[in-house]
């Protein structure tokens, strides 16, 4: 048959004022193969930004997602093109996930024009459609993801908000002032901690009082989550949705999880934490490795073909690569530069140039003074 | 027919409710309260209590729950019982509502508009006193509207709420209650200022006085003083906005009077007429000026709670006069 | 004897994570004594800023505390002149308790140069020693007591500080910011909500989502007291100084409360909330005439004799009054308004005025270019 | 000999801490980490947890318990990762710190200083890009120093941490690796620049460049530039301060050049430049010019990611020649 009965650990789950997820639920052979084929190409894809940044082809900052696969993967695969998601910097997954090819994702990070956001936002700010970016600053996605749900709820929709945070970002000020209008009105919230154990350098232990993020909504129910199984989160997150959008309100989720590489390319991540604690995530939680088993277990796919799929995967972003790679850059022209500060239609007359000489006008298209 | 501010702004809101689904008013006492400063009086009754939302004392939870409505389509107004408070929330403004189209190359666009006073009311000292104009001015991405009459307020306000692009309207709590002319057109649902555009409230051959918001009453005082006491024609310019700011009327204005002054409440510092200083410097309107352009300004100190003190801390009539007369030679500056 | 034993009702306390301190202790008559002419002074100052408010002498805000007057004065009989106290612009019994003579309090009020600010503060700044305001800005006291808790332990310091907010103000970012450096760090502060029911007109239930304001320091044990009892308030509060100077760390109180009049003066006080409602707590939970029963209950006065503190505190405010009103303002000078902004000889050479030519010098000590 | 700004940071913190009990530091990653940038190495391992203190990442939470602390006597250093994380703490630095001293009638000093990146890093996009000299400038109650070289940061860095006013200190991300001369004089632990005071640069009498922070790196290449091409002798004022702004010193090179450009990083409205041009021309200054101030500021868009048009957004050599010819109508000005 094409569905396969999913058993998942005791310890996939822990709650906290509420009834855990089913821990036995069916899936489709092909869904659990597509989230296997997801993964592989996300994490390649990272692999060739970590590349392409020490190539210096990449600039400014770059936070890889390496390790966390399995939370993007899972949540795209619970939800549909009506859900929003929104996250912080750590996004190229994300991105991917909610239709972005790998070559707008590499693109952007490369400044190309071919880049999700034309190569004007680089590596913090991709967007996709129900894909909200992509912020740059820590916690100010927490309240935007309650105004993606409050619009959920205006409109009628049956649809509900993945808002995902760090845990470094759980202690910002906001996401406990988006908690309370989350549970004051009702929003059809996810509050979906990434606890990666680590904000930059800083421990979850040395930054936050309380380390159970999913109980940090304190009169919000959580749901502490294995986010090294694809199969717990996915599970977790179709629990976290059907939630919402049966008018229960917000949840809090906190899918345990682990970066591989440092906080961004300039950290070398090793400062802080020892070799063997990364090793040993690495080698026995891996999300990838984790899903491999269960694709033989159930017979899904042989080892032969798996390499097969890890080998298109890498042929396919090595591609991607490629083509982003040959891709133009933005014209370096005035009128690229101050195009998308307003909306086309709307913009002020004038905008400024280094030198006045340089400003541009929108009624003549051209320079102001020239 | 005459209108107050707050009636004017009211029916802005009421009107643009009515007119589009996707609007909302959120912020505090908005709804049960009819506003902190009654500014939203009946739309409660009216809209019901999905549009029109009281939230918790939290400035940055709700601008940014406003911006992420907003991204996700809707309109929403987010007012702030006063700009002071939006301090805390100003990443939200600035970082997620301004910059986002950009930084999306133009695939996310925010529609919405923050309102509430700006400045200084009476006797209410240094936190609740600053005047946010320049700052916001200065934020690529943001239009920033400093309305002054009735009609101002009305067809700018429907304007913001229209625009595709965040917009700061900045209203004054000392003006709410100010009547003002109010023509049959501004009556209409359909009235909508462009945005942008600067009014001569007054015009003059002698003078040109560049203000904005609530500042024009002394402005308009001191040109008939000046008239009276010096005959000298004073032309006042409502700048109506901070971004744009419209250098093109300030420049057309100085072609016919050569002297001009600056009015604001804001401090001086990195300010409204230091800008409109620079623009003029650097355009063809320096040629036309007989003397260099004289900034008044609030001062340059916290604002003081005394009335003693606080009377020397915001442009007034006299002030006015005396910037005027300083421009042209005349009283004590001859 | 000079000793009385206080029996507290056991409804005067709810706790958190802790054991509720001792319903039953001792203390001087003459404390009893102090206490409650303390509060009649507050309420009595109050009341004559009413009056002042009315006759257009105070001018802006004016947030008044009848009907709260047990907690300023059941802190400070807590805690001692090292200890710190830090609020919200409700702040005027707190001001008159660490010190400032009523004259200073109303003279600030009416922006008299004699006021606890020189008239430059107004309503809602006011300090004293060991006082830190007054601050207009909802929750931003918060971190600022966060702060003065830290300074007392970086001193090694026996001494904490109580910051109090109102249950609007419980649901400021800011504050689980600073519940959470305060966990972290063990810093002796006090978080002492005034649960007055209302934020302006917004009721507590409809600004928060969890009402429980003693609670919501989650991983930091809290007290509820009942604030209208002025016993209640001393017993929690001495309870609380113990508690953070024992190294135990911060601590979150409630004080359940009510104030009599609107959000402030500007605010009728009647639209959000019944007649009746004020009427009950005004006529059954009074913390001046509740203390006033156990005055003559413990025959530590009798009722002629405080009739005669009453008549003799009036008297002292009508006094004070009177003082502060035929004090001067500020000169209208500019020295005095450029006075303050920088410490003196450290000034920056020159503040702008209005016009440049009031523009102040503090080199010339006058106007900088005249 | 040279040093690093980084390691001139490094050392006035390190010789501050040292003087005084009293001065801590505070802010993320500061203390184990050593600086997300590393101006606090090795500060923990000298001073110890008490006095390096790693926050959490709660900018607006942190910041008022340091204003706190200052309230108390205590002499923080508030380090910010960059000032673009301020803007969530803006309220506490504004309503908290600067505020304060004016509102008790000069009862609570706050001695505090506030510091951290400011402005552009490379390829850092929209939000991370900001400069807020201007912001900060405009507050009474505040000083805002904005350094150039390891001594200015050194200089200047002890003398905002000794001084009683709240000061923001503006550093630059793309400067900490920069090596500067270090004169003897200026590696003593008794070296402090006074505040507010511009310096110098480069000695010249055709025209004058006003700027600051790592800009007078193009300016100083420009004035050799202009040098070579056309033998114009450019005077280059590094204003180091931008509350107070060091006007006097501005309009006495003006007086020998007659001519002056202004060069910044911020957005072009309300700002470095924008309150330069208006005090020089209310000032006796202004008869000297010989020809309208020219500003050269960063472009008014949100900073873009892709290194083709982050090149337009911020003034470059290049720029600041133009800016040299258009005001001595040389090159295309000609
Ligand atoms: C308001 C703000 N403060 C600081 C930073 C710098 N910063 C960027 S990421 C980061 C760590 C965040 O950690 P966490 O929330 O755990 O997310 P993770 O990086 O582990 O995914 C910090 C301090 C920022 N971008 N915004
Ligand atoms: C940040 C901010 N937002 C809004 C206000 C306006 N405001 C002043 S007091 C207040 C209500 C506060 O209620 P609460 O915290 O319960 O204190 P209470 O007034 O009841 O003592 C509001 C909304 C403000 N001063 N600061
Ligand atoms: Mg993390
Ligand atoms: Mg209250």
């Amino acid at each position: 048959s094409d569905i396969v009965r999913i058993d998942l650990p005791e310890t996939s789950f822990e709650t906290y004022e509420l009834d855990a997820p089913e821990l036995t639920f069916e899936t489709e052979k092909s869904t659990l193969l597509q989230m296997y084929k997801d993964m592989v190409i996300i994490r390649r894809m990272e692999m060739a930004a970590d590349a392409l940044y020490k190539a210096k082809k990449i600039r400014g900052f770059c936070h890889l997602s390496v390790g966390q696969e399995a939370i993007a993967v899972g949540i795209e695969n619970a939800i549909d093109g009506n859900d929003d998601v929104i996250t912080s910097y750590r996004c190229h997954g994300f991105t991917y996930m909610r239709g972005a090819p790998v070559k707008a994702v590499l693109g952007e990070l490369m400044g190309k024009r071919c880049g999700v956001s034309y190569g004007k936002g680089g590596s913090m700010h991709m967007y996709a459609p129900g894909f909200y970016g992509g912020n740059g600053i820590v916690g100010a996605q927490v309240p935007l993801g309650a105004g993606l749900a409050f619009a959920h709820q205006y409109r009628d929709k049956p649809n509900c908000t993945f808002t995902l945070y760090g845990d470094g970002a759980a202690n910002q000020g906001q996401v406990f002032e988006s908690f309370n209008m989350a549970k004051l009105w009702n929003l059809p919230c996810i509050f979906a901690c990434e606890n990666n154990k680590y904000g930059m350098g800083t421990s979850a232990s040395r930054s936050s009082a309380m380390v159970e993020y999913y109980k940090r909504g304190q009169y919000i129910p959580g749901l502490k989550v294995n986010g090294m199984d694809i199969l717990a989160v996915y599970q977790a997150s179709k629990f976290a949705k059907d939630w919402c959008i049966s008018g229960n309100g917000p949840l809090v989720l906190e899918y345990e999880t682990y970066r591989y590489g440092g906080h961004s390319m300039s950290d070398p991540g090793t400062t802080y934490r020892t070799r063997e604690e990364v090793q040993n995530m690495r080698s026995r939680n891996d999300p990838i490795s984790g899903l491999k088993a269960h694709l033989l277990e159930f017979g899904i796919a042989t080892e032969d073909e798996i390499k097969a799929f890890d080998k298109s995967a890498r042929k396919y972003v090595d591609e991607q690569v490629k083509e982003a790679e040959i891709s133009p850059p933005p014209e370096a022209k005035m009128d690229i530069l101050f195009e998308d500060v307003y909306v086309p239609g709307s913009e002020i007359p004038v905008l400024r140039g280094r030198i006045r000489d340089d400003s541009w006008s929108f009624e003549k298209k051209g320079f102001a003074y020239k | 027919a005459t209108m107050t501010v707050r009636d004017a702004l009211n029916s802005a809101m009421q009107e643009e409710l009515d007119r589009d689904p996707d609007v909302f008013l959120m912020g505090e006492e908005v709804a049960q309260y009819n506003g902190a400063y009654k500014i939203s009086r009946g739309l409660l009754d009216k809209f019901g209590p999905k549009r029109i939302v009281d939230t918790p004392i939290t400035e940055m939870g709700f601008t940014g729950l406003c911006v992420g409505a907003a991204l996700s389509g809707l309109k929403p107004i987010c007012e702030f019982m006063t700009f002071n408070f939006a301090m805390q929330s100003i990443d939200q403004i600035i970082n997620s509502a301004a910059k986002t189209y950009y930084m999306s190359g133009g695939k996310q666009p925010c529609n919405i508009t923050f309102r509430g006073p700006n400045g200084a009311a009476a006797g209410v000292a240094a936190q609740h006193s600053q005047d946010y104009s320049a700052w916001y001015g200065s934020i690529p991405g943001l239009k920033v509207i400093s309305p002054f009459s009735s009609e101002d307020c009305k067809g700018l306000l429907k304007a913001a709420i229209r625009d595709p692009n965040p917009v700061v309207f900045l209203e004054n709590e000392l003006l709410y209650g100010e009547s003002f002319p109010m023509s049959e057109e501004a009556a209409s649902p359909d009235f909508v200022l462009p945005i942008g555009k600067a009014k001569i409230e007054l015009e003059g051959s002698d003078v040109t006085i560049v203000s904005h918001s609530r500042n024009l009453i002394f402005c308009l005082e001191a040109a008939k003083v000046v008239k009276e006491k010096y005959g000298v024609s004073a032309e006042v310019l409502n700048l109506r906005s901070i971004k744009p700011l419209d250098v093109p009327a300030i420049i057309e204005s100085i072609k016919k009077t050569n002297h001009a002054i600056t009015v604001e409440a804001g401090f001086p510092a990195f300010g409204v007429g230091s800008e409109i200083c620079a623009q003029v410097m650097e355009s063809e309107g320096f040629d036309y000026l007989d003397a260099p352009i004289e900034r008044i300004t609030g001062c340059e100190v916290p604002t003081p709670y005394a009335k003693e003190l606080e009377d020397f801390a915001f442009p007034d009539t006299p002030t006015v006069v005396r910037g005027i007369e300083k421009v042209l030679s005349l009283g004590e500056f001859a």
